[in-house]
């Protein structure tokens, strides 16, 4: 496996961390208000672990992984989409994705219907599956049951 | 602005050559990812208007007068709708083409394409 | 297109159809009746060139299953069935030629 | 009044592929996980078509469904379309994979995370049914992916070296396609500035054909890799022989079908370009002639299979290329017919491989009398597909030849009918090599195999007898879908309708 970086990386890369994670979630949660929404959101908050992951190594890192978690994470995700588009359909008088929660005023965090639900939906998903793609590949899951 | 076309038709053939070329599939897929980024760089280029601004309402900016104005100044956002939606497809691409070729790499010891052929005629 | 028994009766057609599978079966089992030859010892050590060859060992190459029409289409297998080589660069070659022949016949036929 | 079936249709089995994990997760504690995914598979795929069939009624009425996604209407918002010809294709889409699916209860019993197969399996699905029921071109795009990367992680599933190998090249072949789809969208956009397709239509009519030449070889391209047309064939073989067989009938008779699907609502529908038919005719005459004389010096019965599919595409290339709708007729008739025998076919295939291990056509000899039932099963698949009489390949083959006699092209119509004896030249080669002949040794205590494998083929044999018993009922389910093709101003009417 890869033996890790430096002192100095890892040092930095382990206080940036918190805040990377932070910044993802900002992103997510205002995605109906500025550039930016889930998929941004989501891809900076899988990026905060791959750096955690590139500093120090997989089995040495600070935040220990757990595969099962994360996986029930990613269908998580996916279910929220899916639930939030039904939940339009069957609420919202036959409209897909139709809104049911109200519109609330333009500019404030609770707004635009249902759309902050999807961003944190596909944040979600995101996050989890691109964090799953690069285990994937560190660890080469599925290379034993050849 | 006729500089964006010019780049990205550029980047388009940068990854074809790419592709056809490179004996290693992973510049081969490197390229395919070229290749999507040229053609993102011109749905992009297509949207832009010169100073427009970026396609969000500003608060306090609903009055119906203003809705016009807001139209008239805004870039398009239906092409950055599609890249983003694009990109997240290549995303998908891009990974399981690397992880297909950690597997080619596992059972035939190259990367190179010539040499994975095995099925044939 | 008429599917009645003008045109093509197919439930005519299929009954005759039937009827001569049936007499062709009935000519079958009356051949193996009148005559029991079966490829002697003899015969089969010619087929063999000279060697012993059991009948559960030999098997026909598939691939050489149509020879004479191989033989007639020559020049069709000489070129193409090389071609598919298995090189990804050369099958994304032909993609490329492909558009560019796709390409030029439009261009044509819209002019 | 509420249009929500095919809104329906399309998140069934996208909500179940989700789904699929967390049931799999729950279940694997009971150790019952190869059970409860695959029969889940089976009611999603099952319900699916169930909702397909609903809106039958409905359409061969003469009416077009359409859902507004989100209710914006056409120009603005996504909006679902389903005419006559979106639903022939998605009853073949949705009556294919249920059959798959139902087929990969005990065809996949060996093989691990079989979680992962079912996930995969209904996104397949789903793409396809998206394809088929969407009416807004970017949207088709994004299906068309789904599909598409669905089914290159489906070929390479058992990661073994000829899955891998057949799947990286798909991949990489088939992402070049889809990239080429993507530029032809962004330069669509560029010059017309919409992405419905109806409003698209519309709005190309004004526009000289000279000036979308480029997109439209985009395009037709990009789709002409997903249905396998030579030279952009390269892929298939490979595909087919290395993927999972029930990924084979899937691969030949649903995203073959949507793929073309895609080619024909684009070429005619949107652009309007029945001129273009000639170059179809051309290159499906070239497709057809290719690869029935590449099957016929095949070793492996799969590789055979593969090059006889994409012969038959030949054959539809062809009809739908004079552009008659005579031609339309034959063509979306052998379109069906086609995903039926074919996956009979592959299905056979793999019962021949679940049960002895290869399918390379040397190692096999004899084995008719150890299963006899697979043996009759591919016989009448056989004989469909290479068009003897009383089977349904004859009646689609037949109408082909008639509507090139009447539009004027009889040359095409004779080389199709001597590419008809080929086709028969060569399976007659594989039913001999497979089921007849001496049986070698090591075969002899071959069994059958088992009933739920059988009970879909024996489904789509009896299918096969039936439309071609009766031929006129299949051309009664085709004659809306072929009517659908000649009245774009009735779709593009109903489609952007209120405005």
């Amino acid at each position: 496996m890869m033996a890790g970086m430096t002192t100095i990386v890892r040092t930095i890369s382990r206080l940036l961390f918190p805040f990377m994670v932070l910044f993802g979630v900002y992103i997510i949660l205002h995605g109906h208000l500025t550039p930016g929404g889930g998929f941004q959101g989501g891809v900076i908050i899988a990026a905060s672990f791959v750096m955690l992951w590139l500093a120090y190594s997989l089995e040495q890192s600070p935040i220990e992984f757990k595969l099962f978690r994360t996986e029930v994470l990613e269908a998580i995700g996916g279910l929220t989409l899916a639930t939030v588009g039904l939940v339009g359909l069957v609420m919202g008088m036959g409209k897909f994705f139709g809104h049911v929660l109200p519109l609330g005023i333009l500019g404030s965090v609770f707004s635009g219907g249902d759309l902050p639900l999807l961003n944190i939906g596909v944040g979600i998903e995101v996050a989890a599956s691109i964090i799953l793609v690069f285990y994937a590949m560190l660890r080469k899951v599925g290379w034993d049951e050849k | 602005m006729s500089l964006n076309y010019v780049v990205a038709m550029l980047l388009i053939a940068l990854g074809l050559y790419c592709l056809l070329l490179k004996r290693n599939l992973i510049k081969m897929v490197i390229g395919l990812g070229v290749m999507t980024d040229g053609i993102h760089l011109f749905l992009i280029s297509m949207g832009y208007r010169e100073g427009g601004i970026a396609a969000i309402v500003p608060a306090g900016m609903l009055q119906d007068n203003v809705a016009a104005g807001f139209a008239s100044a805004a870039v398009d956002p239906i092409p950055q709708a599609l890249v983003l939606t694009s990109i997240v497809i290549n995303i998908c691409i891009v990974a399981l083409a690397l992880s297909m070729a950690i597997w080619v790499y596992h059972h035939y010891g190259t990367l190179d394409p010539s040499e994975v052929r095995r099925l044939r005629e | 297109m008429e599917f009645g028994p003008g045109f093509w009766g197919p439930i005519v057609a299929t009954i005759v159809m039937l009827l001569g599978a049936g007499f062709a079966c009935l000519m079958l089992l009356g051949s193996r009746k009148i005559s029991k030859v079966r490829p002697s010892i003899a015969k089969r050590s010619t087929y063999g060139c000279g060697e012993e060859v059991k009948p559960e060992e030999v098997i026909a190459d598939s691939e050489q299953f149509y020879s004479p029409i191989r033989r007639v289409f020559k020049p069709f297998y000489r070129y193409i069935q090389p071609g598919h080589s298995g090189k990804l660069n050369t099958y994304l070659l032909w993609v490329v030629i492909g558009f560019i022949a796709i390409l030029v016949a439009i261009a044509l036929v819209l002019r | 009044m509420i249009e929500i079936p095919p809104i329906i249709a399309i998140v069934l089995p996208l909500f179940g592929a989700f789904l699929t994990p967390i049931i799999a997760t729950i279940s694997r504690r009971y150790d019952a996980e190869r059970k409860v995914c695959g029969w889940f598979t089976v009611a999603i795929t099952i319900a699916m078509l169930l909702t397909v069939a609903s809106m039958g009624a409905r359409i061969w009425g003469g009416e077009v469904i359409v859902y507004r996604l989100g209710g914006w209407s056409p120009p603005w918002g996504i909006v679902l379309a389903v005419d006559g010809l979106n639903l022939l294709i998605a009853l073949i889409v949705a009556g294919v994979s249920s059959l798959v699916a139902i087929y990969s209860l005990v065809y996949m019993r060996r093989d691990t995370r079989i979680d992962l197969y079912c996930a995969l399996l209904l996104l397949v699905t789903a793409g396809a049914m998206g394809i088929t029921l969407t009416g807004d071109l970017f949207n088709l795009y994004v299906f068309f992916e789904i599909m598409s990367i669905s089914s290159y992680a489906l070929v390479a599933f058992r990661r073994k070296w000829d899955s891998v190998e057949a799947g990286i090249k798909y991949m990489i072949i088939g992402s070049l396609g889809t990239s080429l789809i993507l530029l032809g969208i962004a330069l669509l956009y560029g010059m017309v500035g919409s992405l419905t397709i109806a409003d698209l239509a519309q709005k190309l009519g004004q526009i000289a054909p000279s000036d979308v030449v480029v997109p439209l070889a985009l395009l037709v391209t990009g789709f002409g890799i997903k249905i396998a047309m030579i030279p952009l064939h390269a892929w298939a073989p490979d595909a087919y022989q290395a993927a999972p067989s029930s990924i084979s009938a899937l691969l030949a008779g649903a995203t073959t079908t949507a793929g073309l699907y895609a080619m024909i609502r684009v070429v005619y529908m949107m652009f309007g370009a029945f001129g273009v038919g000639t170059i179809f005719a051309i290159f499906g005459l070239v497709t057809m002639v290719l690869g029935a004389l590449m099957a016929l010096t095949q070793r492996d019965l799969k590789r055979l299979l593969a090059y006889s599919s994409i012969s038959q595409m030949g054959y539809i290339l062809l009809g739908v290329g004079f552009g008659t709708a005579l031609g339309f007729q034959g063509s979306l008739f052998h379109l069906l017919n086609n995903a039926i025998f074919k996956a009979l076919l592959f299905m056979c295939a793999g019962a021949i491989l679940y049960r002895v291990g290869t399918t390379n056509l040397d190692e096999l000899g004899g084995l008719g009398k150890n299963m006899p039932i697979t043996a009759g099963l591919f016989a009448i698949g056989a004989l469909a597909i290479s068009g003897v009489p009383p089977l349904n390949g004859f009646a689609s083959k037949w109408t082909i030849y008639i509507a090139g006699i009447e539009a004027g092209k009889a040359v095409f119509s004779l080389i199709a009918i001597i590419m008809s004896v080929l086709t028969l030249a060569y399976f007659l080669k594989a039913i001999n090599s497979i089921f007849l002949g001496q049986r070698p040794k090591r075969l002899q205590n071959v069994e059958e195999a088992p009933l739920t494998m059988l009970f879909p083929m024996m489904l789509l044999a009896v299918l096969c007898i039936v439309l071609g018993v009766l031929p006129s009922l299949g051309i009664d389910l085709v004659a809306p879908a072929q009517g659908a093709i000649m009245n774009q101003s009735g779709y593009i009417h109903a489609v952007l309708g209120g405005i």
